[in-house]
């Protein structure tokens, strides 16, 4: 199959959809002229016009904003904002506005956007530009938070979004932007909500997002070595979540841990940890464990960063203590 | 930069009808200022005197010939975007006062079925009230997406946002302010100065003395109106709008006004200077309205005391209504947080 | 003891650190004048001048942001934030300037500041005043963040987080302003990160946050008819979190129910949750229950909005549930 | 409202000493100014050429004369807040330069212990860089309590922030600035208009022309100034200070300049216009500032290239003392958390 990066897996996304749907306009910072600042939407000012692809100025609630004042009005805007660390400036406007619409109307009214961010952990970005804390989004019901991990999923899942018919934060990984991958030609749609068996195994049940499925799967190869089997399952949305395959291979394995690159107090394998226990309380061999990011702000000093982050040795580590 | 502010003055009934205000439009503008100010009072007794209504409410009498003059020169077709004050908004865009009541009671006739609450009363799209925010200033740049739909749609149409003086002082409005000028959107910015912002005193809010100037710092045309009188409303509202329909661009509108009570239903707004609200009272826009119709002899008396009659059994009827309608089951939620299919 | 409301008990505290310490000031919307829009700063203004309790525009971020300033020079100012709903818009300034400071300043920067501010679910407000996101500054190190329950909690906790050296979110319930309870005469401090047992017993723990610690408390009395004594823990901070409080009772009990008035998925619970599992796995012998708001947002209509809200009722069903 | 932006003329040398600039001050300007450059290209450098640094890093050669400008106007114990374009800010504050390379290599000798980063090495409280923000606008509305407080100091100081042209579009700055207004803040909210926000030209912003005036909105005083003339910047910022020092509040300084090269370091600035970048270059502040003060006899070449070289000198000792510097220990940084104690 053919190999694309992980940012022309999402630009031939959007220029499907834009293609595809006339209603699909762009907005953000530095988008257009530029092609974005990780190149996703590179070639689409010039392919699609400046009424479709739009540069803003550093206008981060009126980039949602307005995005979801032309998603009211049957447009399928996609908005881009340039660090997920700005999301603090504009959650009003995704959290208290969209996400609310549908129901507050009793159901009228529609928010089709798709809201695509990127966190920089790993980047050297330091503390206000490397945040990751997806669990904002997952504590809001009406939205849907996508975290796409490979190539082929960025480009499924981003279609998916394009197409939902509710407000989604598309949440990219700023450190897999050059990862090359397989993506299969043509139409390659990927649906919100189901998780993807990234490897199989049967000794323990790896639950890993975004950048951490990586890791997750670079453990597994180090603990095949040590005859332990991990499986590897990338949920690739949050909401919807497909607990059921989690749940599915919990009870086949009867050990957890959840890899993620938040903060592990208060992230989102809390989530999946509580979930998993409600629901497979029986099936638990052992405490379900959490590879996260530890609780302080992200070092700005490269060394102390990549000593910060989850890594496939701390999950060898969780995965022999769990099986010891 | 745009130059200055430009002042709309109040419109002598003499030139009512060189401005579209037929005595059909006239009629309407009355019997729909009476709906506001008498479902405003029915909903202040249903909070204070019965006790049936609980929650936030932000009565906007007082305020009527804003809603009433700037819709009054929309196309029915063009959306607004109104805020936590916004029963007037509901209502002059014709949606029933019987719906909007049930939706104070919290009931599935309601506009929102009952999710929505008083602050969003005016979610009706039906009726082209697109969406109501309760969060100060949040409508603003909401209205500059509505209004890039509206420009790519090349159908004329306009989109109106309302929201008040304490907005302007939002993060929010800034950014959609901006936009909007630099996007050129057809979407007029109406601002009801009511003096006050909960019990802040508008000029305890900034240090300038005109909230249209602001408008100019973002290039967009700006212009102050006395918001007490429906007809110069109307007029500024349809001058803004044809420039809007002809692409032009965005309009920053000041309608200046008086909030007559507290800033909710529960508020007793002791916080203002003794004469202030006398003073405030004198220049209802009902009152004026009646007697300046009336004394150019473009309304009857008879004719303004029957649709104030009518409305007020019509009115009366919304509470029944309201009254003995159901609540949504709560089963039924669920299936209003994400789409479930057509 | 003597009696205050809630409220009245904030105020106290405002008033004896405002008489303390010079430092404290207070700023924040219809503070002044008004004295708050639930009456905590009532007479303030009168008392301290407008000098210390300053009225502002509405602007959430400039509110934050200058306490932040003030905090850094070396004030102590309390900004009041009118509505949680709010946060959504000043977040930036909270979580990725406040929290970090310290950190990225290598220890320099400090940043002693409060933010007050309270959630209406209950008093009918619909889904954009109604809402309760705890985990969302739960997730971010850096802060701290407080939920009072008792009258006497919110003046002892308050004071606390005045004096704090670390930016503070204290969240007040807005429907327990009016309730009364019995507040200590003269100095009374509650340390953060220190639990309370709001009621001793064997069968099971309740873990139970800011008004849902009354629900408990009620639901604590109908067990007791049934021969089921739950022990209530009330956490009163989540940030420093008191685990050891919690799992000590576990141990007890082995039995865990975590009652909240947050949306479950990915609240609050989920982090009690995960945390007692991972550290006391084997003491549990049931899986751990979340009492919590349904995934929706907060629907306004006044009875649809009492069955959405997390009650005594259901936190006795759910302890039948685990106890049967 | 205030009437309009007050234009500061660039300041003929015949005039600097009325300004108070003695010949110390030209010589630390020129220090200083040279100061920046040579650290800004050894940090372009150990990005491109040698890999020794990584991560983004925003460079502001060609903007030289504000910073100094600025903060030689000011006192040394006046706090200023910086931004991502920060480097000379750092410099101009007097912070060792060797302390800033070890922040950029991200070692515990950096002013932020190597845990902030380019974009934060104008955090050093000992030296009053007290904060900078990476954030696009958020450091205004900190100005605003920074102001507060020294104006309950009642000490004279004053504050200034920096941000760029970009940062004006941000509901932070408007937040910012009116409460700035609101409270007569001393504080001084100085924006480097570089004419780009990352590649967007700030004609592509805003549809007004002058940034300078979107402070009239506010009722804050309005300045601008040519940001390439280091004693215009100088005198301006003097001027806005000694008003601020009286009580009289803020300003609004806006400082046009031109960004020489990328947003960041590895930004090749593809989009800019052919010949603009000529034109912007033969701006420079550098050349500008040795050939007005050679020409007036003010300093002489020998002592400017004398200085040029002990800079040199310096930087280049920056590097190797940051390069022999140690990082923090992970365990240590837990306790940067929260506080532990003194
Ligand atoms: C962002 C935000 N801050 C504060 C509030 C609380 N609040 C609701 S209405 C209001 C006053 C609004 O004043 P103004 O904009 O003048 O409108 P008015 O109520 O006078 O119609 C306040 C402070 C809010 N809803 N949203
Ligand atoms: C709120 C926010 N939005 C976007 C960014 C990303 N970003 C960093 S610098 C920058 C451009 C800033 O332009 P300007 O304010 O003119 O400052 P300059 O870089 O020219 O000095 C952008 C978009 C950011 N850091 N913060
Ligand atoms: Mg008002
Ligand atoms: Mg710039």
């Amino acid at each position: 199959m053919r190999e694309l990066t992980y940012s022309e897996a999402l630009r031939e996304a959007l220029r499907e959809e834009m293609l595809r749907d006339s209603r699909v306009i762009l907005m953000g910072e530095d988008i257009g002229v530029y092609g974005g600042a990780y190149k996703v939407t590179q070639g689409l000012l010039e392919e699609f016009g400046p009424e479709r692809v739009r540069d803003t100025p550093i206008s981060e609630s009126a980039i949602v904003g307005s995005a979801i004042g032309a998603a009211l009005m049957g447009l399928r805007p996609v908005a881009e904002i340039m660090y997920m660390d700005f999301m603090t400036i504009c959650s009003d406007q995704l959290v208290t506005q969209a996400a609310k619409m549908r129901f507050m109307s009793g159901g009228k009214l529609s928010v089709p956007m798709v809201v695509r961010t990127q966190y920089s952990l790993g980047r050297v970005h330091g503390s206000q530009h490397s945040q990751f804390f997806p669990v904002w989004f997952l504590n809001v019901p009406g939205l849907k938070v996508v975290l796409p991990s490979t190539p082929s999923d960025a480009k499924g899942l981003l279609k998916a979004a394009i197409r939902d018919e509710d407000p989604v934060l598309f949440v990219e990984t700023g450190l897999l932007y050059r990862m090359k991958g397989p993506v299969p030609e043509g139409e390659h749609f990927v649906p919100l909500g189901k998780a993807e068996v990234k490897r199989r195994g049967n000794s323990l049940t790896v639950v890993a997002f975004s950048r951490a499925v990586h890791e997750a799967l670079a453990a597994a190869q180090k603990l095949e070595e040590e005859g332990i089997e991990a499986e590897v399952i990338d949920p690739r949305s949050l909401r919807p979540l497909d607990l059921a395959a989690i749940l599915d291979s919990v009870r086949r394995t009867g050990v957890l841990i959840i890899a993620e690159d938040d903060v592990k107090t208060g992230g989102i394998g809390a989530e999946i940890a509580a979930s998993v226990m409600e629901e497979a309380f029986d099936y638990l061999d052992a405490p379900i464990l959490r590879v996260a990011s530890p609780d302080m702000p992200v070092p700005f000093s490269p060394s102390l960063e990549r000593e910060y982050m989850p890594n496939s040795d701390k999950i060898v580590q969780a995965a022999r203590k769990l099986l010891k | 930069m745009v130059a200055s502010v430009s002042v709309v003055e109040d419109v002598p009934p003499a030139d009512y009808s060189k401005h579209g205000l037929t005595r059909e439009k006239l009629l309407w503008m009355w019997r729909k200022m009476v709906e506001i100010r008498l479902f405003e009072e029915k909903v202040e007794e249903l909070f204070l005197v019965k006790g049936l209504l609980i929650g936030p409410a932000h009565l906007c009498y007082g305020q009527e010939a804003i809603a009433v003059g700037a819709v009054a020169a929309l196309r029915s077709d063009d959306p607004i975007i109104s805020n936590h004050r916004g029963h007037g908004h509901a209502l002059a865009k014709d949606i029933p006062p019987r719906l909007v009541m049930a939706e104070l009671f919290g009931k599935a006739a309601g506009t929102c079925k009952g999710l929505g609450g008083s602050m969003h009363v005016a979610i009706y799209p039906e009726k082209g009230a697109l969406y109501s925010s309760a969060i100060v200033g949040s409508g603003i740049p909401i209205a500059v997406g509505v209004g890039l739909a509206l420009q790519r749609e090349k159908a004329g149409r306009v989109a109106a946002v309302f929201f008040g003086d304490g907005a302007v002082n939002t993060g929010a409005f800034h950014e959609g302010m901006n936009l909007a000028a630099l996007w050129r959107v057809p979407v007029l910015f109406i601002c009801e100065n009511n003096m006050y912002a909960m019990s802040t005193k508008v000029e305890r809010t900034m240090a300038v003395e005109s909230i249209a100037a602001r408008g100019l710092a973002y290039g967009v045309n700006c212009m102050a109106v006395n918001g007490n009188d429906v007809a110069a409303v109307y007029a500024a509202t349809a001058q803004a709008a044809e420039r809007a329909r002809r692409g032009e661009g965005p309009t920053f509108l000041e309608c200046k006004t008086y909030r007559r009570k507290g800033h909710g239903v529960y508020d007793k707004a002791e916080y203002r200077p003794p004469g202030e609200v006398e003073e405030g009272l004198k220049k209802d826009p009902l009152t004026r309205f009646r007697r300046v119709v009336l004394e150019a002899g473009l309304l009857t008396a008879a004719e303004m005391d029957s649709l104030e009659n009518e409305v007020k059994r019509e009115v009366e009827d919304s509470v029944k209504f309201a009254q003995s309608s159901n609540v949504l089951s709560f089963s039924e939620l669920e299936k209003y947080v994400y789409f479930v299919g057509e």
